[in-house]
């Protein structure tokens, strides 16, 4: 077997069986799946919908984050700003201006665009850990000014989208249905962003500036120009993974631009895997149903019955998701992308071992484009 | 004179102090296009900060530096390479958890251009990628194209280095101690890879090298630095018989 | 003018807060190269306990206040001293993944934070005097303010004293240059990590206790709140720069105190808008050494 | 004479690449040696792997004592002093703080300190940064000296200074020499002529030569093969 060809091989497959995936994805809506002890009810009606709808509006953003820290090594805490300039961004334009829903969603991805390119230029006079402070205070910013202007942002009582302007199919509980398929196709295309930022000489170069910033310009390159490209990219896909929050929840609360919610995003991601993209959504759909079953277990009658010692801290679902993300960190470092691809690879380096594979040199390079073994890879 | 051609690197006076100790002092050079100079001198002479002055890592505290007639003592790193400055470091540092192609292309996709395109997808048929290839397999190093660049050794280390050099379209270029790390065996071969480069892409090549046996036979002249100054500045025949050169290099100590 | 010296003093008494919060940080960050985000869970929890043991005794008594800013600085200094330990030792000379263990204990404490107290504030009760104002020129100053800048300022001295005139404080100032080279020199680097971590610790809970009397209240979210500030507080004075903290901590509030009065209540944006341009004119900060 | 410090398959390595590859030597209990080689070769990292600064697999023992595992602190402790390479003074310090944080024993051996560098008595309360290069060097070695050790491990102390310091630095070491053993890293030859009795040649990582140093150096094809520094002899030149 030659390792070129296999090489070849292996990437429609992947191609495949996430097209596969999607379609099942798309599907779900009209199947009747009981996943007792995950989902709430069976795919076809509203419960499951909406949780796994939720579901992928945090693997979205955990993707566009991961164009952040995965693909150009950015520690950013102020990714929530973006997020909730989409959301906001539409609430507002259909409020205030009154204009129909896509028009509206245009004015929320050039609202998010622009905040993106005036805090990432200033954000990027410095890096490292500096950064992630200074985005930390922008996104605070943004926070104190929705929860200030009440009379434009509704304050803390949050925003309800005014749904005069949005299309009857989108509007209700009724229409959870459409509402899924809609932030399932929000999902794909921010998957298709990710994906061609990655493969792109933009994503290259981003990626070599995470490796080594001095020798990026020593070739004769702008390490900061490249950053702030995929900065904004990443924000304007946040911006419209929050327009989709906005009407699957026909409405947002300050949360959405809270470092909270970055630092949630956050751990998704770590716990998926860093620069996995597949990390990423797995890391989104685990925490979601995690956060959805570990609110259930802390009312249920089991917890209610312990001693306080373990009945206030199992009550918590935000402190057990803290325990968790210490753990990840401290004991798999790669999160669960990086353990099962390094697993995988040490597997696959055995079996080549055992047949030894000679390609021609020239094959053998067409199939360096591959990423890498990235065994040492932590954030 | 020579005026009608400026040199491919004119250095005017430089000095660089840091914290009141002086680094480089006074340091004057003329390197014609073309030619290929080695720098020697004892360690903490300056080579390495002359190095990094002249790409622009450290700013001088005096004095300018001029690229073919240029003066680029107030640029950029980064424009200092694309006016055709290109360097290497001592120790290797490349993009460890890039492939080597990688490493490569992503100097080819410098000069190139469109390295923040996100129209442009380096694959097989991209023309970045084939030069990488190219420069790749002129160092001998094709085969390991698909290893990461912190994974191979020390040598193909500096293999690397080189074929990235090949990949630029770099006029002046700056090696830092080549050979250094390098196991006996691979310094002809090093030393080849650099007569080559020099060779295929006609330009002038200023490298660091405390081996003056390796330096006598390929580089047409020779500078020597000691204490932040350069104290001679001739053939490699010359600098050899230079008393001078004789003291600093083995200590004037008793 | 009496509201002109009112301001400035307010400003000066929430800056003399932010300072207490940002020297801990500050110091951790010069010598571990650790930014430390469960900085405000610290606070957090050193206002909880103090404010536990206030009201077990006389929480309106002068003694009751000192035991609780005692028992504030002691617990902070424990847990500070506990999560280098067990979270940040382990993790040694990897700086993201210890700042995401700081995230995930942030985390998470606030989430317990609420288990046990609740997710609405408490309102505090304090010796009379702390409720009542001081008059300079005209100003009605309240009087929690001068204990918060009597208390930086002891802070501050102390700090300076410690770090200058103490065996550990030279190793501390050594570390900061060059970590392997005290080691070189037979001393365990360790042991100054632990003691950078207890010092900012303490100086949170205290900060954690006084920033309840400050706002009146205690809640799972006050040290949150107050980090925001101290990291940009930290940031414009220069990261790692003791003086820098503390310069950029009163610069900050003043300009806060007269945003939020004359310029309808825009303190914290233009907080932010000064970290803006701070960065942009100066990315390492007024003190900073240039960061890599 | 018996050793007081033994190598013994020492390999080190930094970011996962190996720079010192099995190195096998011993140290007499008195007297200098010097560890020679070509730049680059890990003469520097393998002072840094015997101090445990960074990683190092193999064994190095102590006057009998295996020291390979321990923490670099722990390792001082036992009565290893250690200057490094570029002097590393703590630049913010004072030389009086710098000498004070070396500080290991009761009574430290200031009269040894102040008579071999009588320039920095009168510079105790400057910052060390302020100080020439030469002066830091002083400090520097001054640090390992104020203390009783077993052993001075001395990188490149000789490195970027001018003549006249370089001659004070090889008295001073030649001075130290009388009462505790050096391993010494120095590639001004003629210091090395002056002081190291034996030598360790390291090539590509690993021993080649151990032997009389001035014995060595005496034979100008012996020195220009291991070494490849200095001036080739003249029936050696150009091509």
């Amino acid at each position: 077997m030659n390792a070129a060809r296999a090489a070849a091989r292996r990437l429609p497959l992947a191609a495949i069986g996430g097209v596969a995936l999607v379609v099942l994805m798309a599907c779900l809506p009209l199947l009747n799946i009981s996943i007792p002890g995950v989902l709430p009810t069976p795919t076809y009606q509203p419960g499951a919908l909406a949780l796994l709808s939720l579901a992928m509006i945090f693997a979205a953003l955990a993707l566009t984050y991961n164009m952040l820290l995965g693909t150009s090594g950015m520690l950013s805490f102020g990714h929530a700003l973006y997020f909730g300039a989409g959301a906001y961004g539409l609430g507002i334009a259909l409020e205030n201006l009154g204009v129909p829903l896509f028009p509206g969603v245009f004015i929320a991805l050039v609202g998010g665009l622009i905040i993106a390119l005036v805090t990432g230029v200033v954000a990027m006079r410095v890096s490292g850990i500096p950064f992630a402070m200074v985005t930390l205070a922008f996104a605070q910013a943004g926070s104190v000014l929705v929860r200030r202007n009440s009379a434009v942002t509704g304050g803390e009582e949050g925003l309800s989208l005014n749904t005069e302007g949005v299309p009857d199919w989108l509007v209700g509980v009724a229409d959870t249905r459409n509402l899924y398929w809609a932030t399932l196709l929000v999902l794909v295309i921010v998957y298709l962003v990710a994906l061609w930022v990655d493969r792109s000489r933009l994503g290259h170069l981003a990626r070599a500036t995470r490796e080594n910033e001095l020798r990026v310009r020593v070739l004769g390159l702008e390490p900061n120009r490249a950053r702030l490209i995929v900065f904004v990219i990443a924000a304007v896909c946040a911006s419209l993974v929050g327009v989709a929050y906005m009407l699957l929840q026909s409405g947002t609360v300050p949360r959405a631009v809270s470092a909270d919610l970055t630092i949630t995003v956050l751990v998704i991601v770590v716990l998926g895997g860093v620069g996995f993209r597949w990390g990423a959504i797995v890391g989104g759909v685990i925490y979601t149903l995690l956060d959805q079953r570990l609110t259930v277990l802390a009312n249920s009658d089991v917890i209610e019955s312990l001693p306080s010692v373990l009945r206030i801290p199992l009550s918590e679902p935000l402190f057990i998701l803290g325990t968790l993300f210490i753990l990840v960190v401290m004991f798999l470092p790669g999160g669960i992308a990086g353990t099962v691809d390094s697993r995988l690879r040490r597997w696959r380096a055995g079996r080549a071992g055992a047949d030894q594979v000679d390609g021609s040199a020239v094959e053998r390079l067409e199939d360096a484009d591959a990423e890498p073994a990235r065994e040492e890879a932590r954030s | 004179m020579t005026a009608a051609v400026p040199p491919a690197l004119r250095v005017e006076g430089l000095g660089l102090q840091i914290g009141g100790a002086t680094i480089l002092q006074d340091v004057d050079l003329d390197v014609p296009a073309g030619s290929l100079v080695g720098v020697i001198g004892p360690n903490g002479a300056g080579k390495t900060t002359l190095f990094n002055t002249i790409s622009g890592v450290v700013r001088p505290t005096a004095g300018r530096i001029l690229m073919d007639g240029r003066d680029i003592t107030g640029t950029s790193i980064p424009a200092r390479a694309r006016a055709g400055l290109g360097r290497t470091f001592q120790t290797s540092s490349n993009f460890p958890r890039l492939s080597v192609l990688e490493n490569v292309r992503m100097a080819a996709q410098a000069t190139t251009g469109g390295s923040y395109s996100l129209l442009r997808f380096p694959g097989r048929g991209d023309d970045a990628t084939r030069a990488a290839i190219e420069s790749l397999e002129a160092v001998g190093l094709a085969d390991k194209a698909h290893l990461a660049a912190g994974d191979i050794s020390h040598g193909d280390k500096r293999k690397l280095e080189i074929a990235t050099l090949l990949a630029t379209d770099a006029s002046l270029i700056l090696l830092d101690e080549p050979m250094a790390g390098v196991g006996s065996g691979d310094v002809a071969g090093l030393v080849e890879r650099i007569r080559d480069l020099h060779r295929t892409k006609g330009c002038t090549v200023l490298m660091v090298e405390h081996h003056l046996e390796v330096l006598m036979g390929l580089v047409d002249r020779v500078a020597v630095m000691v204490s932040g100054s350069i104290i001679a500045f001739d053939t490699p025949e010359t600098i050899m018989a230079d008393p001078r050169v004789q003291a600093a290099y083995l200590g004037s100590a008793a | 003018m009496s509201t002109l010296v009112l301001v400035l003093l307010t400003g000066i008494g929430l800056g003399a807060l932010y300072f207490l919060v940002a020297s801990g940080l500050s110091l951790i960050y010069g010598l571990m190269h650790v930014l430390n985000f469960a900085h405000g869970a610290f606070l957090t929890f050193g206002a909880f306990i103090g404010w536990e043991v206030a009201r077990r005794l006389d929480s309106t008594s002068w003694w009751a206040f000192a035991v609780s800013i005692l028992v504030g600085g002691l617990v902070g200094a424990g847990v500070a001293a506990l999560t280098e330990l067990a979270l940040i030792r382990p993790l040694y000379e990897r700086h993201i993944e210890q700042v995401l263990v700081t995230v995930g204990l942030a985390f998470a404490a606030v989430a317990l934070y609420e288990g046990i107290w609740g997710s609405d504030p408490i309102y505090i009760s304090a010796p009379a005097w702390m409720k009542e104002t001081t008059s300079v020129l005209g100003a009605s100053v309240p009087n929690t303010y001068w204990v918060l800048m009597l208390a930086a300022t002891a802070l501050l001295i102390s700090l300076v004293v410690f770090l200058r005139y103490t065996r550990f404080g030279t190793i501390i100032r050594a570390g900061v240059e060059n970590r392997a080279m005290v080691t070189a020199l037979g001393i365990d680097v360790r042991t100054a990590f632990l003691l950078v971590f207890a010092i900012g610790g303490s100086a949170a809970g205290v900060g954690g206790v006084l920033a309840a009397h400050y706002t009146g209240y205690v809640s799972a979210h006050l040290g949150s709140t107050l980090l925001i500030f101290a990291f940009i507080v930290t940031v414009i004075g220069g990261l790692g720069s003791l003086p820098g903290a503390a310069i950029a901590s009163v610069l900050v509030a003043v300009l806060q105190q007269f945003a939020n009065y004359y310029m309808g209540g825009t303190g914290d944006i233009i907080v932010v808008v000064a970290l803006a341009g701070v960065l942009l004119v100066r990315p390492s900060g007024l003190l900073g050494r240039r960061f890599a | 004479m018996s050793a007081v410090l033994e190598v013994v398959g020492l390999s080190g390595s930094i970011a996962g690449q190996q720079v010192v590859e099995d190195v096998s030597f011993t140290v007499p209990d008195r007297g200098i040696t010097a560890v020679l080689g070509r730049n680059g070769v890990g003469k520097t990292s393998t002072l840094r792997s015997i101090m445990g600064l960074i990683d190092r697999r193999g064994e190095v023992t102590l006057a009998g004592e295996r020291i390979d595992g321990l923490r670099t602190h722990r390792i001082v402790q036992r009565g290893v002093g250690y200057v490094p390479e570029d002097r590393e003074v703590f630049s913010r310090l004072t030389v009086a703080e710098n000498l004070q944080l070396a500080v290991r024993q009761k009574k430290p051996n200031w009269e040894l300190v102040d008579s071999l560098f009588p320039d920095l008595v009168a510079r105790r309360s400057q910052m060390a940064g302020t100080l020439s290069g030469g002066q830091q060097q002083m400090v520097s070695l001054a640090r390992a000296l104020v203390n009783d050790n077993r052993i001075l491990l001395v990188d490149e102390p000789t490195k970027g200074l001018a003549p006249l310091i370089v001659e004070q630095v090889a008295a001073a070491l030649a001075e130290a020499a009388t009462t505790v053993p050096i391993l010494l890293v120095e590639q001004n030859l003629e210091v090395v002529r002056q002081l190291a009795g034996d030598a360790v040649v390291l090539s590509g990582g690993r021993v080649v030569h151990t032997g009389s140093a001035s014995a060595m150096l005496a034979d100008d094809e012996l020195t220009h093969r291991l070494l490849g520094v200095g001036v080739a002899p003249a029936t050696g030149g150009a091509r």
